[in-house]
């Protein structure tokens, strides 16, 4: 037992927010989530606390709307990202394909050509990405590390480019009048009024997060760790790797899915420029930036890769290069990421890591 | 000890080569980040409302953005100058033309109640994501370059064209080319852009069976040797090509290195001197181009070189008319956002482009022109009205 | 005479022009520790490879309670209950010790996405079931303290012994262990040995490749000796010790085991 | 009609293709030679291409004094000085992007690797002076000042840290590649001295058509570029497989560890490797300026998709790999080009790779450095 203590111990000092935090008694910690909870249902109204509000608050750009457009999305797709990437090991460059997937579904099937409702394009929308994800994966998965990168990229320029040319999907130049969710009770959701569509993003983020951390500490989790620590031990150990890849792409895809069923009908309009390699690349970073395999450390990088670029438009042009620069400087600092996987910090406490 | 005698001398190394980076890149940046500073009658001390523009400050369409705010500037500067008493601010949102930067940016463009109209947004797509919160808003905005040709479909109060849009171009470029130039084929090109797609696919439309070749391009890429092939294959007498300048300058150069003879001609993306005439030089020779958009006053190209130090960008003259409908109605005793919408949907005065006038639907009802331009002499020149 | 639990029926295994192994039989009988031992390179890594479908061997056949494995995949293989360790050890380095050990016993849990999700009692069972058992086998190898530790900071004695209760989480009948020795001192190699036959006594049938003779001749009820891809000889441990092939083998090759 | 077109105009698509591909296949050396030591995909490099061509522009502009066009007369007066005005401006190219790739790789990846050193603790902690500054002032000289100023003292407080260091895993490598690769380029497009716009680069020759093949004109500049091509990468082959330093970046590219055993100095084998594959970079910059005169900030991106592609499908790691990714690369986007359309180019070449990886799934060629397949 000491033994034990004494490597608990010797763990970085960023875990102790955690593990004090599993140490209070129950009632305390239902109360304080509850309390968590309830302050980020009220993040639009951040702007208007004082101190808060002006580290919040994001000048030259309404604020509300940068949360239910990017830092929403962002969340979302990093949580969805995080699983094929910080869980399962496998890098994807392209998953702006099934965000794009999730859009477009939602677009095509509320916009003039089906006249769907919004709550019955929703599941349709993860439906086809969770197919999309199966159709790249089932191909693809043989393939290693960084084969499985390219490839995966290649696939997100392809969807964009088939929207680009396909006049069904409204070509370059989009779809819109894309469905909003239905208004319920005083929550109505118009173009005017954003924190609608943050109440019922953030309900999602919950679910998705719950939905996840259940998946974390199950069979499936520990699946998804060993193939990620050592494909070949797993397979040896008795893990059917290619199986739960390829779940872990249709899980991920899913969310992805999810995300841009959630954009599309928030702006109301999708075009092939929305879905661009680079947004994939930025997804990829909010993950690392945050701490691969970490859900609370990638919903930290979700926001900060949305938000910075918002928060400093005062630096004008230069924003892009200080942005370039944190994502180097948080690197070189903390290789792990802001938020580190716990038994990845154990790992750093101790002695050199070896994961490459 | 030695350590940290190399680390000095690194620090101090590193910290000079960066300042003399920064010295020899000053003098030529100094145009893009003084735009304001230059005009010295900016400074409005007694503000009695302001003008948004939303249009690409950052990112890969910024090229296209700087005309924008040139133009509107420079009318906004020139109004202070001449009613120091009740200046108006110009207040500037960037999306790089992302629709989904767009609703967050117009948000905030309606959350500042000092903001009574809007110039832009500078592109169609971002137009498509933002206008349904401006006319929420009740926010009369007015585009000088959004050519889009669905958007004025869309029922938006608010939507406001000072220039013909694509429908109207693409068409008329047609006839232009069938009629004045009588080719025996033409091969037409576009970059798979909203814009340049719309364009290409209206003037196949009309020339029909004079169409010999067609290709896309991916604007990003260096290389058209694919398209250029194409082309030289086929060997039209006039190959059209629908997209920006940037592409038409690639484009030009590789068709004429390729030894292609053709006529080339351009719609209105094309037409700004420093981008395509000068960057193109000898392979831009002879190349026409069309567009909504004029030159404008010999005072306002006067005004803009000495502000500036060079010849008006693509759309510069329609954001300056663009802010100068807003200006007047503002100088008109229009207090508020409505009366603002009211008074330009009444609009009827004359701008530097042509008399501005809107219809129910908010487009310019003296667009309809289209103008043909010429490259002679290394010089974008005016040749003729389409009607 | 006992019964047979993998038979190995005159196994090639060619790499490009190189024969790893040669028409190689070998069998195991149920309960018995059987050492496979040989000088370095004479294919009883290769030979272990093949049992566990890592290769597809060239020719010849494998079969598992006298059913074929070739042809299946080498998770099918583990649930049909054959186990390994690693000559060099292949640890999940960022999971717990415990949770190791529950990789391999999820081998035969049935929890997948959907039950994981909706937290239906099986997955909860399950999950229960298996930390308990996680934490008899972590004990049962001695090191039970070290539970929550990431494996990669265990000790080097430990993360072997992990390895072995990783495999045996599996709940296999065949247990190979590759080098289990490997780099211990004379102590721990002395209670490697007990802990081997402590396993074979609980019932489990033990294939283990070992380069030190001395440990192989003290546990194994059999021998078969590698050399070059060929079994040279097979029997029991003192008729091993002289067999000239044997000696001659040995002693051709320098021992360099540590 | 497009079906014919391809047997029409096969040798054209050829020709263009090849020297297209020649150009993918310089840029992903550096990819290729980087993943060798490293297994790192080095996305920062298409910058380092990006900043080769403003390299051959200063050179152009500045050394040289050729402004864009100069009344249809070509700036040489005698072939001896084109050919030292075309030297000089690829060594110029080399230099600055084998500079900046031996700066990037001290900076945003050494420190990973747990070495971080003086000159890199230098550059990160001008940069963290540099945007701190951005904060309080809109000045560049006060921003720089400001940064001079903290770069002493801050950049001590890093070699301390890096003192500590030890190796960041492989996703932190990328996301630091990413971060570079986008301050590179940022940077370029606020205080470079193209303003975001597409910069034309001086035309140096004439494109003079020098023979017609089966019906292609192979122009003087594709000549250069192949020629160019084959000579570097002869170049770099030998080095590779000749020197002493070529054997130890084969070592580190087989097995960093033992190759350190046996006194390998690794950190300077991966400078050298940086180096190389920058000067590469810097080749193909020049290569590119002289096809396609022109440059922008944001001009590597594509390019550099497109090549790490062509590493890939040659079989990363392998340098000849990269050569032969490259043309096929080059070739398949110009055939598909002309029978799909252009705008179905980059998933031609995308389904190119897919199909190349089932059949081959480490490349045409496989991977590695390290073996004697270099």
């Amino acid at each position: 037992m000491s033994l034990t203590e004494s490597f608990r111990q010797r763990t970085a000092p960023q875990l102790r927010v955690g593990s004090r935090f599993r140490a209070l008694p129950k009632s305390a910690r239902w109360s304080l989530g509850a309390l968590l909870i309830a302050a980020c249902y009220l993040t639009p109204y951040w702007p208007d606390v004082p101190v808060l509000g002006w580290i919040v608050n994001t000048p030259g750009t309404s604020f509300e709307n940068v949360l239910t457009d990017q830092i929403m999305m962002f969340i979302l797709v990093a949580l969805g990202l995080n699983v094929v990437v910080g869980f399962a090991g496998l890098l994807d460059l392209g998953y702006v394909g099934f965000y794009a997937v999730g859009a477009y579904t939602t677009a095509v099937m509320t916009s003039g050509q089906f006249s769907w409702p919004w709550i019955a394009a929703m599941p349709l929308s993860i439906l086809m990405a969770m197919i999309a994800g199966v159709v790249l994966g089932t191909p693809t998965l043989r393939l290693r590390g960084d084969y499985l990168a390219i490839v995966t990229l290649g696939f997100g320029e392809i969807i964009r480019i088939t929207a680009n040319n396909s006049d069904w999907l409204g070509g370059p130049r989009g779809i819109n009048k894309i469905a909003r969710p239905p208004s319920f009770g005083p929550f109505e959701f118009s173009v005017l009024n954003a924190k609608p569509y943050w109440y019922l993003g953030f309900t999602v983020i919950l679910i998705v997060i719950f939905v996840l951390s259940r998946l974390e500490n199950s069979r499936v989790g520990r699946a998804w760790s060993a193939v990620r620590e050592d494909e070949d031990a797993a397979e040896l150990m008795g893990v059917n790797t290619f199986k739960f890849k390829l779940w872990a792409f249709a899980i991920g895809a899913a969310i992805g899915g999810l995300a841009g069923a959630l954009y599309a009908s928030k702006v109301g309009f999708v075009n092939p420029d929305n879905f661009q390699l680079q947004l994939s690349i930025l997804f990829l970073a909010a993950v690392v930036l945050g701490g691969t395999g970490s859900m609370y450390g990638v919903i930290m990088g979700g926001i900060l890769v949305a938000w910075i670029p918002e928060r400093f438009r005062g630096f004008s042009t230069r924003r892009y290069f200080v942005f370039g620069v944190v994502l180097v400087l948080v690197m070189v600092f903390r290789p792990q990421g802001i938020i580190p996987r716990r038994t990845a910090a154990a790992g750093i406490a101790e002695k050199g890591d070896t994961n490459v | 000890m030695k350590k940290s005698n190399l680390l000095r001398a690194g620090a101090v190394l590193v910290s000079l080569s960066f300042v003399a980076v920064a010295c020899g890149g000053s003098d030529d940046s100094a145009s893009d980040t003084t735009v304001a500073a230059e005009a010295p009658a900016s400074t409005c001390e007694a503000p009695v409302a302001s003008i948004a523009l939303q249009f690409p400050e950052t990112g890969d369409a910024a090229n296209l953005g700087a005309p924008m705010l040139k133009g509107s500037q420079l009318a906004v500067d020139e109004f202070n100058a001449a009613n120091p008493d009740a200046c108006v601010t110009l207040k500037t949102f960037d999306t790089q033309g992302d629709p989904a930067k767009a609703p967050a940016v117009a948000q905030s463009v309606i959350d500042d109640a000092t903001i009574l109209g809007l110039v832009g947004p500078g592109f169609s797509g971002e137009s498509l994501a933002a206008l349904p919160l401006y006319d929420e808003a009740g926010l009369a905005t007015i585009t000088g370059s959004a050519t889009n040709a669905t958007i004025q479909d869309q029922g938006f109060k608010v939507f406001h064209r000072i220039l013909a849009n694509d429908a109207a171009q693409g068409p008329a470029v047609a006839k232009y080319i069938v009629g004045a130039l009588a080719p025996k084929s033409i091969g037409i090109v576009d970059d798979a852009s909203d814009y340049g797609k719309g364009l290409a696919d209206a003037v196949k439309k009309e020339a029909g069976a004079t169409v010999k070749a067609t290709d896309s391009i991916d604007p990003k890429a260096a290389d058209f040797s694919a398209a250029v092939s194409k082309m030289k294959d086929a060997n039209p007498d006039v190959i059209f090509f629908g997209g920006y300048y940037g592409e038409a300058v690639k484009l030009s150069t590789q068709l004429r290195d390729a030894g292609v003879k053709a006529t080339l001609v351009f719609g209105d993306g094309v037409k700004d001197q420093a981008g395509y005439a000068d960057a193109a030089g000898p392979a831009a020779e002879g190349a026409l181009i069309a567009c909504p958009c004029k030159d404008g006053s010999p005072d306002f190209i006067a005004a803009w070189e000495k502000a500036y130090k060079e010849v008006p960008g693509t759309y510069g003259a329609e954001y300056y008319d663009a802010a100068n409908v807003l200006l007047n109605v503002i100088k008109g005793g229009a207090k508020d956002r409505a009366a603002v919408q009211a008074a330009v949907n009444k609009y009827d005065a004359a701008g530097i482009t042509k008399q501005i006038k809107f219809a129910a639907n908010g487009e310019a009802t003296e667009a309809s022109t289209i103008y043909m331009y010429k490259v002679e002499s290394g010089k974008i020149t005016y040749v003729a009205d389409i009607k | 005479m006992s019964e047979v639990l993998l038979s190995v029926d005159q196994v090639t295994m060619q790499f490009g022009g190189v024969t790893a192994l040669d028409n190689v039989s070998l069998h195991i009988n149920k309960g018995e520790i059987l050492g496979l031992i040989g000088p370095n390179g004479a294919g009883k890594t290769t030979c272990f490879n093949v049992i566990t479908g890592v290769y597809a061997p060239t020719m010849g056949t494998v079969s598992f309670d006298n059913k074929s494995l070739l042809g299946l995949k080498r998770f099918q293989i583990t649930k049909r209950g054959i186990a390994r360790t690693f000559q060099n050890i292949r640890l999940f380095p960022d999971m717990s010790a415990v949770e190791n050990v529950m990789v391999g016993i999820d081998a035969h849990n049935k929890t997948s996405v959907v039950g994981a999700i909706l937290g239906g009692p099986r997955s909860r069972r399950e999950e229960k079931e298996g930390r308990e058992r996680a934490h008899e086998l972590l004990k049962f190898i001695g090191i039970d303290d070290y539970a929550e530790v990431a494996a990669r900071n265990l000790p080097y004695g430990h993360q072997r012994r992990l390895e072995i209760a990783r495999a045996l989480g599996t709940n296999p009948q065949l247990l190979c262990l590759d080098e289990p020795a490997a780099g211990f001192n004379p102590a721990e190699k002395q209670e490697l040995n007990e802990l081997v036959l402590k396993i074979r006594d609980q019932g489990y049938t033990v294939l283990l490749i070992e380069h030190d003779m001395n440990v192989v001749m003290k546990i194994s009820d059999r021998i078969a000796v590698l050399d070059f891809g060929r079994k040279i000889a097979e029997g029991l441990p003192e008729e091993m010790r002289n067999n000239p092939d044997v000696i001659a083998a040995y002693l051709g090759v320098p021992d360099d085991a540590a | 009609m497009s079906n014919w077109l391809i047997y029409r105009t096969f040798w054209d698509l050829t020709v263009s293709g090849i020297v297209l591909g020649l150009i993918y296949a310089l840029v992903a050396l550096g990819y290729t030679m980087v993943y060798g030591v490293l297994r790192l995909i080095n996305f920062a490099h298409s910058e380092i291409f990006m900043v080769g061509t403003f390299g051959v522009l200063i050179s152009l502009t500045k050394v040289f004094g050729i402004s864009l066009f100069e009344d249809g007369q070509y700036p040489y007066r005698s072939g001896l000085m084109l050919v030292a005005i075309l030297v000089a401006s690829t060594v110029a190219a080399m230099v600055v992007s084998g500079a900046g790739a031996v700066v990037l790789e001290r900076t945003a990846y050494r420190p990973l690797r747990g070495a971080g050193d003086a000159y890199g603790a230098v550059v990160l902690a001008f940069l963290t002076g540099l945007i701190a500054s951005f904060l309080f002032t809109d000045s560049m000289m006060v921003d720089l000042a400001i940064a001079a100023v903290i770069t002493g003292p801050l950049s001590v407080v890093y070699v301390r840290i890096f003192r500590k260091g030890r190796q960041a895993p492989r996703l932190a490598f990328l996301i630091s590649a990413i971060g570079s690769s986008m301050a590179l380029a940022e940077a370029v497009a606020t205080w470079g001295p193209d303003e975001r716009v597409i910069y034309k680069t001086p035309r140096v020759l004439e494109k003079k058509v020098l023979f017609n093949f089966l019906g292609a004109d192979v122009r003087i500049d594709y000549v250069i570029v192949a020629l160019g091509a084959i000579l570097m990468m002869t170049s770099l082959l030998l080095f590779v497989n000749r020197t002493r330093l070529g054997r130890g970046i084969r070592a580190v590219a087989q097995d960093a560890e033992t190759a350190r055993i046996l006194g390998v100095n690794v950190n300077s084998v991966i400078l050298v490797t940086f180096l190389l594959g920058g000067a590469m970079a810097g080749g193909a910059a020049m290569m590119f300026t002289l096809v396609y005169d022109q440059t922008r900030f944001n001009i590597g991106f594509l390019l550099g998709v497109k090549s790490f592609t062509a590493a890939v499908l040659g079989g990363i790691g392998n340098i000849k790999g990269a050569l032969l990714g490259g043309i096929v690369l080059g070739l398949a986007e110009n055939y598909g080009s002309a029978i799909f359309g252009g705008q179905w180019k980059d998933v031609i070449a995308f389904i190119v790779l897919l199909t190349v990886l089932m059949f081959r799934p480490t490349g045409i060629l496989g991977e590695s450095l390290g073996k004697a397949r270099v």
